[in-house]
């Protein structure tokens, strides 16, 4: 072994004896750190896994969504729109979306009801989502009532309840038959919500949407690649804000951080003295301290995030259910995809071991520069 | 063979609390001798002896070491020089808590690098000479003065240095002890090591293994 | 603006390193004023200690660069989906005139603070610490680097608005023709394979002489410049073709993707190591006539040449091989 | 050193088994999900469900009256977590400036 690396390693060793000699004085700073690492790790872990999750989920979206305005305010879009977006070159199939919400009193959530295109759900059938079916308590064979827009109770059977996988996108969803839906929210025939688009070549999509709004003045595109970029700077921006938000901890916990280290007890003082006097040099006791910090952030980094890990990915992010939920009463149940990114690692890094080092270099030299005739005195 | 020119240290230099604990000393020491500094407490004996094992620098003056100059070195140089010519033995024997015998011994070897087996066997064979052997594996606390004082004489003889000093060695001892380290400083001194105390114990100084001493009184040499 | 996480760490990181490196340029000068190794005074003993903390905080700054650079990188990279037309990092750095320059000034940030510690390094090893006004001298040249790498990059940041669906409206909100240019021009891959070749032999060839003779750390170092320079560009505009199989592909960070088997780091990262080493023993080389420093400058040089030689044969041979291995054929394009 | 951290290591390693071994499920899940959106068409998650904007905010419409105007004032928890528009941020002129088409 090359000669600097074994005196790493008597380096790396003293500084772990000396760590577990002043296990509680140390173990209340690991205790703060990993903390801190959970804390942060957790809220990236989760943001990044649901980002990852809605960029994979929603590349099944419509390539364009195109809905009537009227007034600037969303609107039933016509049949005869339909048509004349069968004149816009490079459109595969376009089809009339019925979808809306329902308030339902009884739980106090807002269901969408929607009407499926490739399954067919017979007239006094109804097929929902499995947050729906956790709230009202209801299996396939139940009855189900609504009261519609014109006050008459509806009753429908359950016919089937959605897969609880896809519970991320379908918790609230009810899926009725046309028939039911025309009445039951009183829209008329030749009437739908909007229109989802399927585009033969991606790369047409942008000239496409520019065509239609050309074609169609009193209606907007939405594209599907959009909405993923919004997805994506949406919860980005969100984990944003919360490490903001979390930048006073951070912050506490360097103060901290540069107390510990700054605060020597004469014990360590003392012990620094004696390894200068007997030969040690200033750079030997700035490396070992070093050493030290790297032990310690090691540590609490490992732990840190392996806790944020198995807090998100297995007990599905216990923490942030209370504030994501909000007031909602169909909260789905969701697992996350467990994906360790080098960026978001980096990123971690940077907002807890950089501040920790970055708070304990002076303290550090400080220590370091003891006389070494200190002990002598 | 060390030699001081008009050496003079000051503490707290160019303030009003300014203070000059060396002033003057010029004293040539042999290789192969066993000298005492003597002199009551705050006569600079301490001062002196830090200043000579490389320590500290002094404020004005040369010191040289086989007529090389130590005295202007940064404290980077002082320090690899005091690792390999010079072993302390402290008043407090100044051992690290919570450490084994062996582990203290090793401890300054550490920044040197030398592999872990060899530096090893060394300090066990240095254990063994003083009569620590069995006791390698203890903790420092658990040792008795007389078996403390001798691990830190194989702690300041595990990089092999030509020089030994030694600050009030047996301010911390009873008489038996303190006849015991004497005749350690024999030992040494036969087998080649030179031997540099400070005291104001007659038994130190009027032991008949002490070659020279050196008188001081504020700061100065009074006698030698 | 973009509120993201690794924005936030990478402002931060700027932030803290220039003030760190501003604080050892004021050590530094307040040093140079005082500084006189023959005083056995406390003051210049004060001072020698400080040298302690200047060269941590240096070498922590140095630390912190380098890891932001792929922090930079990655981001870039990570962010392109939310800009119209960027494909990769590339896109995202063309989105405004401040990303390349960004990037360019936290290489020479790296490249200066390895140069840095190179000097120190030797100077540690002089005790009259012969260099102590070059070395601070360079710290001065250093801080305005650091500075001027961490006001492009909050420039980048603050220039960046993301494409995102503006409240209600949906499309053509953004055109594509924003000047998101997805690529970077290259050279003609033959011109560059030439040059490639050529640069490589200069710099092995002066590495071997040094090893040989003992001499020639200076030439070595600016040939390792050199090659640096070319080795850039012959990845953008030749092996990066032959690494995503694609005669107009020129982006030099989709290499990094796991797509690509991380030939991207095989190729970057002896590169950026050989050259911040052989630049090392080009600072270094020219002391050896400095008395103090004569046994030491030799060693010096030896050692990081050899290092850098290994490096630049390692980045000429996975060079070589990703292009022996790939099925893109430019026999049409350019023989 | 290598040993007092091994466990830490070896429960990394283990997390990493375990992260493989349940990514198959969760990547069956998602393309459960993506079977649905598909066949639905889809545009949102239905992470929030308390209030019908932030439902399917792709869809969410500025001029609404109260409670889907995203500026309205927040009686909803979810609504603090959602960034209003960027058209409705003082910093943003976009909406007077002329547009090609009509929003």
């Amino acid at each position: 072994m090359p000669t600097w690396l074994l005196r790493q390693k008597y380096l790396i060793d003293f500084t772990l004896s000396s760590l577990l000699r002043r296990r509680a004085k140390n173990l209340g700073l690991l205790l703060v750190y990993t903390l801190i690492v959970f804390v942060l790790g957790s809220v990236m872990l989760f943001t990044h896994a649901l980002r990852q999750e809605a960029a994979a989920v929603l590349e099944g979206a419509p390539e364009i969504v195109l809905q009537r305005l009227v007034a600037g305010r969303h609107d039933l879009l016509p049949a005869s729109h339909l048509e004349r977006i069968g004149s816009v070159r490079g459109v595969q199939k376009k089809e009339g979306r019925l979808w809306g919400y329902f308030y339902d009193p009884a739980t106090r959530a807002n269901y969408t009801l929607m009407v499926p295109h490739d399954r067919t759900i017979a007239g006094g059938e109804v097929v929902i989502g499995a947050g729906i079916a956790r709230t009202r308590g209801l299996a396939r064979g139940d009855f189900y009532t609504l009261r519609g827009q014109d006050g008459q109770p509806q009753t429908l059977r359950v016919a089937d309840v959605l897969g609880s996988g896809s519970e991320l996108v379908s918790s609230d969803l009810m899926l009725v038959s046309e028939d039911f839906f025309r009445r039951f929210f009183g829209i008329a025939p030749g009437l739908y919500t909007d229109v989802a688009l399927t585009v033969r070549n991606p790369n047409e999509v942008r000239k496409i949407a520019e065509k239609l709004t050309l074609l169609l003045p009193d209606t907007r595109p939405i594209l599907r690649e959009e909405i993923l970029r919004t997805y994506d700077a949406v919860f980005a921006w969100r984990e944003g804000i919360v490490y903001v938000l979390l930048v006073g901890a951070v912050l506490a916990f360097v103060v901290f951080a540069w107390d510990k280290a700054s605060g020597l007890s004469a014990e360590e003082r003392r012990e620094i003295g004696i390894l200068k006097a007997i030969g040690w040099e200033t750079g030997d006791v700035i490396r070992m301290k070093f050493w030290e910090g790297a032990l310690v952030s090691l540590t609490a980094f490992l732990v840190g995030y392996l806790a944020a890990y198995v807090h998100v990915y297995y007990s599905d992010a216990a923490l942030f259910e209370p504030v994501l939920k909000g007031w909602a009463v169909l909260y789905p149940r969701f697992q996350l995809l467990p994906t360790i990114d080098g960026l978001q690692v980096a990123t971690l890094f940077f907002f807890t071991v950089f501040p920790y080092t970055v708070a304990t270099i002076v303290p550090i030299w400080r220590a370091a520069i003891t006389d070494p005739d200190a002990v002598m005195r | 063979m060390i030699e001081l020119r008009e050496v003079r240290k000051a503490f707290n230099q160019g303030r009003t609390n300014e203070f000059w604990a060396i002033r003057g000393v010029s004293l040539t020491l042999e290789d192969n001798r066993v000298t005492v500094l003597k002199g009551p407490s705050g006569s600079g004996k301490t001062t002196l002896l830090s200043m000579i094992g490389c320590l500290s620098r002094p404020t004005e003056g040369r010191i040289l070491l086989e007529g090389r100059a130590l005295s202007g070195l940064p404290e980077r140089f002082l320090t690899e020089v005091r690792r390999r010519t010079f072993g302390f033995i402290f008043q407090q024997f100044n051992l690290i808590k919570g450490l084994s015998v062996l582990e203290n011994v090793m401890l300054p070897a550490y920044p040197i690098g030398r592999p872990r087996g060899a530096l090893e066997t060394e300090a066990s064979e240095l254990l063994e000479r003083f009569a620590l052997g069995e006791k390698a594996r203890y903790r420092v606390e658990w040792l008795s003065g007389g078996e403390a004082q001798r691990t830190a004489i194989c702690r300041a003889l595990i990089n092999g240095p030509r020089i030994l000093v030694a600050d009030e060695p047996t301010a911390n001892l009873d008489t038996r002890l303190s006849r015991d380290f004497m005749s350690i400083v024999r030992d040494l001194r036969a087998v080649g090591k030179t031997v540099l105390l400070s005291s104001h114990d007659p038994e130190v100084y009027d032991s008949p293994f002490v070659d020279r001493v050196v008188q001081m009184r504020d700061g100065r040499v009074t006698d030698c | 603006m973009l509120l993201n996480p690794a924005i936030l760490a990478l402002l931060g990181v700027s932030a803290i390193v220039t003030l760190l490196v501003g604080a050892a340029t004021a050590f530094g000068l307040h040093l140079l004023r005082e500084w006189d190794i023959a005083s056995g005074s406390e003051l210049q003993l004060r001072l020698e200690r400080r040298t302690y903390l200047i060269a941590t905080l240096v070498a922590f700054s140095f630390v912190a660069e380098l890891v932001s650079l792929l922090l930079f990188v990655y981001n870039a990279e990570a962010m392109h989906t939310q800009f119209v037309g960027a494909m990769c990092a590339t896109g995202v750095l063309n989105v405004n005139p401040w990303g390349w320059p960004t990037l360019f000034l936290k290489i020479a940030v790296f490249f200066t603070g390895a140069v840095w510690l190179a000097l120190n390094h030797l100077d540690n090893q002089g005790h009259d610490y012969p260099l102590v006004r070059v070395k601070y001298g360079l710290l001065l040249a250093l801080f305005p680097l650091v500075l001027a790498a961490g006001a492009a990059q909050a420039l980048f940041f603050l220039g960046l608005r993301p494409d995102v669906i503006t409240s209600c409206c949906g499309a053509l909100f953004s055109p594509e023709s924003a000047g998101v240019a997805a690529e970077v021009a290259g050279l003609a891959p033959a011109r560059a394979a030439l040059a490639l070749a050529a640069s490589g032999a200069l710099v092995l060839g002066a590495g071997s002489w040094v090893l040989l003779r003992g001499s020639g750390g200076g030439p070595f170092g600016a040939a390792g410049l050199l090659a640096f320079v070319v080795a850039i560009a012959a990845v953008v505009s030749l092996v990066a073709l032959y690494v995503y199989e694609h005669p107009h592909h020129h982006c030099p960070f989709c290499v990094l993707k796991p797509g690509h088997d991380h030939v991207g780091y095989w190729l970057y990262v002896p590169l950026f190591a050989a050259t911040a080493l052989a630049l090392g023993a080009g600072a270094v080389a020219p002391w050896r006539r400095v008395p103090s420093l004569a046994h030491a400058v030799p060693g010096e040089v030896r050692r990081r040449t050899r290092l850098a030689v290994i490096g630049y044969a390692l980045f000429y041979a996975v060079a070589t091989y990703a292009i022996l291995r790939s099925n893109l054929t430019m026999t049409d394009v350019w023989w | 050193m290598r040993m007092r951290l091994a466990p830490l290591l070896a429960a990394h390693d283990c997390s990493v088994t375990m992260a493989e071994r349940r990514s198959q499920a969760v990547a069956a899940r998602i393309e459960e999900s993506r079977a649905l959106v598909r066949e639905l068409r889809l545009t949102d998650l239905a992470l929030f469900t308390e209030a019908r904007y932030t439902r399917h905010l792709t869809q969410a419409d500025l001029h609404t009256a109260f409670q889907d105007h995203p500026m309205a004032f927040e009686h909803f928890p979810s609504g603090s977590l959602h960034a209003p528009p960027r058209l409705l941020r003082p910093t943003d002129a976009d909406l007077a400036a002329p547009t090609e088409v009509p929003d």
